[in-house]
């Protein structure tokens, strides 16, 4: 499959993310550049975190209007792949690709460590190597990362199976009350934990955690082994099911 | 002529930064605050002096296109003439 | 001090210059060797030439007799920073910088612009920077000003290093309360370049041109090399506030991009950032380097403002900008790579062969001044006295009687506790090469794309220094390369930062003076050269000094397949000492907690000793004999024990562990004394005859210290504590220290 | 009643946040805009209705003590009545 990961001005992680597509997974991988409007047919598109325009005004707010984002939804409304990590997550939200908006951090700071997620849906494109309720650790690093959408719009991905993962304690268990302090495992505050969600059309994915900062195995053998590559399963989901895909394209039109 | 813009984050909205704001107002002994909002001020300057509806029209469009995101803000402004251009922020008396 | 007049030009006399800043002598130099009065320009380019931060005229004298070579070193000091070779055709550029005085008044902006100024160092050389590290100093937690000036210089670190997509992956902070009036922000980069494309702000080229390229110039900090950095602080200080810079790291990250694809195309022929005193320092010294003229017309620089006179613009300190000299018939396509990152380029001069600085502006001479009288102002050999000696009490202070309670007091102390508190607000993680993050001895990080992983640490103890500046400067090179040790590193390359008071003073002359010899000796020991380095003087308010610190920065290459942890990983391995303890308890931390005592004599240094040790460490990580290995500094063995147990990273389980104290020592020494020369090591039980061996075979004394396992810790019969309630004090202190009434 | 507190950065400090909205709106096609500048906007809430100079003279020790950086920040603030306790913004109106 062919990957494709976006360089905004001010992008930081495309490199990182690049490098773990190419040379970890071992997958083509080009370089998307924010005023052209080419995606060079990439299967997955990747917005990559970082500081876009340096995230003045609001998080994503100015990436939202270059030349490539105009590709990218209509990409997306033909059914094409994106997933947007973190300051990606933001400009999807801005660009009304997914719902709801990312705010300033519960308690103001930016944070950066590791984090607990919860799977807690598989049939989709992002998590189908998963199993429900998986419990991940990947890193989180960021200022304004708490999720927030309305009541109804959090309901109805919640019918669809539409947030992907949230922030849990390292058993898996989550705060019953939205109410109750989640600080020891909610990093930033989000509304009902939730860390990551996919659109109704269920081909675009957007979460705060930094999956290529948990799949590189030689980088994360050194601290004693002390984290497996939890984030290579995103990236393993969403070409499994772009293979499964074209195999089913290919039969159909072999029969 | 410059617009004054004022983004505040909607009513339900979590606002940390106000919250932060007044408990710190509260521990220097500043008690008779009750509640503070914390919101973006513009100034936009315009290179020419005409007014009139279109302007308010095209200012109103970059406020929901670009300066406040829908989902989590309000806006609202205002145009006035300001004599002197590069001058600093102006708006309500001190 | 006047703050210049920003509107006029007043007319030059020796009172004028006199408030600039320019002693008598230097007045009478500049008007001899111009044959003439200065214009009000070329008064204030000399003076802030010829200032303390641009012109290091104090310490060169000094400076001079540091090691600066070596068969790795392939630039050594006189550049924006020094370079040392790692293999493979790579070299590692690095440096650290201070930004006290701007990160006082400001600590936000003012931290966040030293991490900007410090990563221009790095890539104007064509190398792209891979880590970020960051030493800090704080009054007194009680000090009013002390917890806001915290929040405000980790968030501006954070603010910028975050943004820019360079990890912070250590550092150091101590708090005391000769910093009260003055904090230090010491800010540490290290990037990678292809040792043949290496970048050199030397200019070259009679008749090349000089571009301006990045940020548009504005009224800010004009004057900030002068007036904040070259003089003390006092009442007047808060006036001084418009010399503050903002950062803007977004415009300062497509700096880099360009800079590098400009290297990559190999387009210039030399770049220089601008830094301290902009345009001036930064055309002057690439001239200099050169040893060619300059001229510049400042009606081509970019403005931001209206209005701005060339005293301003000259002497403007905005960031994010850089100066590239090219031939000429490469001009468009440097023009065409700024473009892409949308920056401004413009061409604002040209090199020239008659040694001459000069300056054009709406059409006229402004300045016309040798090079060589701006660039080179005589060193001063500034006088020197060695203070009277404080009375050291030999009383013999008291044994503690309950030690569970003195470790609790010493875990949840300022300078003990985790700084998790901090590095939580720092990406550690961009670049993906980050192996080991902040919270070990030393940071390690890979250079992404081959196997060559660099180690890196930043280590003073200033009070080690005040008690006998040789031999804290000294122990400040034996830690930094202790640390690196302990991560399996083998020390390569060494930049200072060396933060002291009013060098007018022959007192902190000499604290000067013998730091520098105490590096230079630590140094030459070890065969390490100094590479690059920082002064920064005048750290004093109202007459009252700061802890004289030397802040050493150093870089190490693992050896090891992998780097080592500091951390106990299994139950059933033993514990055992490396090097020699005596009973020193002067300068430690114990005695300035529990006794309030911060007198006496710093702890022995032994270069040889402290060589074995590391030898030892090294073949045993060669080796692969060793699970844990940690340094034993600051609060001693016990210190070194409960991080051994609590630094565990996040999603992996906590050990205890138990030891037996050594005869014939006082428990209090042995526990909390800080005797240097120490690794605290763990091995599985088959590896330690051979760790033993290895021990004796260089004559370092080895001592089986106990076992790891348990959840409580157990030091002898003095200390038993489960090892979850120290974690959770160890790591909550920091913040509730400096949270409590936080501003946003 | 409530305090409207206009926070901007000081004239001839970088204003990087109003750099880049500004040629992100000429991006966008709105070339009148000239230049822009961003700052914040605080809404205080009090618990009694009195104003009056102290209260002129408290605002402003908050707005010097904590709410605005004198070293890069200018401030100017109004008091109002707000007839509606727990209204949204309210301010110049659009
Ligand atoms: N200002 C800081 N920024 C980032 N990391 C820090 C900072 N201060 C301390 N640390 C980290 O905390 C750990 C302990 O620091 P320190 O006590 O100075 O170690 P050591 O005594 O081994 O030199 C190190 O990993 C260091 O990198
Ligand atoms: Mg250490």
């Amino acid at each position: 499959m062919k990957w494709g990961v976006v360089t905004f001005p001010g992008s930081n992680d495309d490199r990182d993310t690049a490098h773990v597509l190419r040379s970890v997974l071992g997958h083509e991988t080009v370089a998307l550049w924010h005023k052209s409007a080419d995606l060079q047919g990439v299967d997955c598109v990747v917005l990559p975190g970082g500081f876009s325009y340096g995230d003045y005004l609001r998080c994503g707010a100015i990436a939202r209007f270059s030349p490539i984002m105009g590709a990218v939804a209509r990409h997306a409304a033909g059914g094409g792949l994106v997933l947007g990590i973190c300051n990606g997550f933001q400009v999807l939200c801005e660009a009304g690709l997914l719902p709801g908006a990312l705010v300033r951090n519960r308690d103001l700071r930016f944070v950066c460590r590791d984090v607990t997620l919860r799977v807690e849906s598989i049939s989709n494109p992002f998590t189908n190597l998963a199993f429900a309720g998986d419990v991940w650790r990947i890193p989180v690093k960021h200022g304004e990362g708490c999720y927030v959408a309305d009541p109804a719009t959090l309901d109805e991905m919640e019918r669809e199976a539409r947030i992907l993962v949230r922030y849990c304690r390292p058993d898996g268990s989550r705060a019953r009350d939205e109410s109750a302090d989640r600080s020891d495992y909610n990093p930033n505050g989000s509304a009902r934990d939730v860390a990551g969600v996919m659109n109704a059309g269920r081909n675009v994915f957007g979460l705060m955690p930094h999956p290529e900062h948990a799949a590189d195995p030689a980088i994360l053998g050194a601290e004693g082994g002390r984290r497996r590559a939890d984030g290579m399963r995103i990236f393993q989901s969403i070409a499994h099911w772009v293979d499964q895909r074209r195999e089913q394209a290919s039969a159909g039109s072999m029969r | 002529m410059i617009a004054r813009v004022v983004i505040m984050p909607k009513r339900g909205v979590l606002d940390p930064q106000g919250k932060a704001i007044c408990s710190s107002l509260h521990a220097m002994g500043y008690d008779e605050v009750d509640d503070v909002r914390m919101g973006k001020f513009l100034e936009l300057r315009f290179v020419d002096g005409a007014a009139g509806e279109e302007r308010v029209a095209r200012v109103k469009s970059m406020c929901e296109r670009l300066l406040a995101n829908g989902v989590i803000e309000d806006f609202r402004f205002e145009l006035v003439d300001d004599g002197s251009p590069g001058d600093g922020p102006r708006g309500p008396a001190r | 001090m006047g703050r210049p007049t920003t509107s006029e030009r007043p007319p030059v006399t020796p009172e004028l210059a006199r408030e600039h800043g320019l002693t008598a002598e230097e007045w009478e130099r500049l008007c001899a060797r111009l044959g003439r009065v200065p214009t009000y320009e070329e008064l204030g380019v000399a003076t802030v030439m010829w200032s303390e931060h641009c012109s290091y005229k104090s310490s060169r004298f000094h400076l001079r007799r540091l090691p600066t070579t070596g068969d790795r070193v392939v630039q050594g000091p006189g550049e924006n920073a020094g370079a040392v070779s790692i293999g493979g055709g790579l070299a590692v550029v690095f440096k650290i910088e201070s930004h006290n005085h701007p990160s006082y008044i400001e600590p936000y902006q003012g931290a966040a612009t030293g991490v900007g100024g410090i990563l221009r160092d790095i890539f104007t050389m064509g190398a792209r920077p891979i880590a970020s590290l960051n030493s800090l100093r704080f009054g007194d937690p009680s000090h009013p000003k002390t917890r806001g000036l915290v929040r405000g210089v980790v968030a501006g670190i954070g603010g910028y290093g975050n943004s820019i997509g360079v990890p912070t992956v250590g550092g150091e902070v101590y708090f005391d309360h000769g910093y009260d009036g003055n904090c230090l922000v010491n800010a540490f980069t290290l990037g990678v370049v292809e040792e043949s494309r290496l970048m050199l702000a030397k200019a070259s080229g009679v008749g090349n041109p000089v571009l301006l390229i990045g940020s548009r110039t504005g009224r800010d900090g004009i004057h900030g090399a002068s007036l904040l950095a070259s003089a003390e602080f006092d009442a007047t200080s808060e006036e001084k506030r418009p010399t503050v810079q903002v950062g803007d790291p977004f415009t300062e990250k497509l700096l880099l991009e360009a800079t590098l694809e400009i290297q990559a195309a190999d387009l210039a022929v030399a770049v220089q950032d601008l830094g301290a005193a902009g345009l001036t320092s930064s055309s002057v010294e690439m001239a200099s380097r050169g040893e060619l003229g300059i001229e510049l017309d400042l009606d081509q620089v970019p403005l931001r403002e209206t209005g701005m006179t060339a005293y301003e613009i000259m002497l403007s300190e905005s960031q994010e900008r850089m100066l590239v000299v090219c031939e000429p018939a490469r001009v468009a396509e440097i023009q065409e790579v700024c473009r892409k990152w949308d920056l401004e380029a413009a061409v604002v001069g040209r090199l020239t062969d008659d040694g001459t600085y000069r300056v054009r502006h709406h059409g006229a001479e402004v300045i016309a001044v040798p090079v060589d009288l701006l660039a080179d102002p005589p060193a001063l050999e500034r006088p020197v006295a060695e203070p009277a000696d404080a009375e050291v009490a030999s009383e013999v202070l008291p044994e503690p009687g309950d030690y569970d309670e003195v470790l609790r007091r010493l875990v949840a102390s300022p300078n003990l506790c985790s700084r998790q508190w901090i590095w939580d607000q720092y990406d550690h993680f961009v670049g993906g090469g980050t192996l080991v993050h902040p919270g070990g001895d030393a940071a390690v990080v890979q250079v992404v794309g081959t196997d060559l992983k660099v180690a890196m640490t930043v280590d003073c103890n200033s009070r080690y220094c005040l008690l006998d500046p040789y031999v804290g400067a000294s122990i400040a090179i034996c830690e930094a390369a202790r640390n690196l040790v302990a991560s399996g590193a083998e020390p390569i390359g060494v930049s200072d930062c060396l933060n002291f008071g009013n060098p007018e003073r022959p007192e902190i002359m000499w604290q000067f003076e013998q730091a520098v010899n105490g590096i230079r000796d630590a140094c030459v020991a070890f065969r390490l050269p100094v590479v690059s380095g920082n002064v920064s003087f005048y750290n004093e308010t109202e007459g009252r000094a700061i802890p004289p610190t030397p802040t050493i920065a150093m870089v190490g290459l693992v050896r090891a397949p992998q780097p080592l942890t500091s951390w106990f990983k299994s139950a059933g391995h033993e514990i055992w000492l490396l090097g020699s303890s005596r009973e020193e308890i002067a300068g430690s931390e114990f005695a300035a907690i529990v006794h309030g005592r911060r007198d006496g004599a710093p702890p022995w240094v032994d270069f040889r000793a402290e060589q074995a040790l590391h030898q030892v460490v090294l073949g045993a990580a060669d080796r692969s004999l060793l699970a844990s290995c940690h340094d034993v500094s600051e609060g001693g063995l016990a210190m070194a024990m409960v991080e051994a147990c609590c630094s565990v990273p996040d999603g992996l389980s906590m050990q205890g562990a138990r030891i037996r104290l050594a005869e014939g020592m006082r428990p209090d020494a042995w526990l909390f004394g800080e005797s240097q020369g120490r690794m605290l090591v763990s091995v599985p039980r088959e590896s330690s005859s051979a760790l033993r061996d290895l021990a004796a075979g260089h004559g370092v004394p080895a001592m089986h210290l106990g076992e790891v396992g348990g959840s409580t810790l157990e030091l002898d019969d003095l200390v038993s504590i489960p090892v979850a309630d120290l974690a959770a004090t160890w790591r909550g202190a920091f913040g509730r220290m400096v949270d409590a009434g936080a501003r946003t």
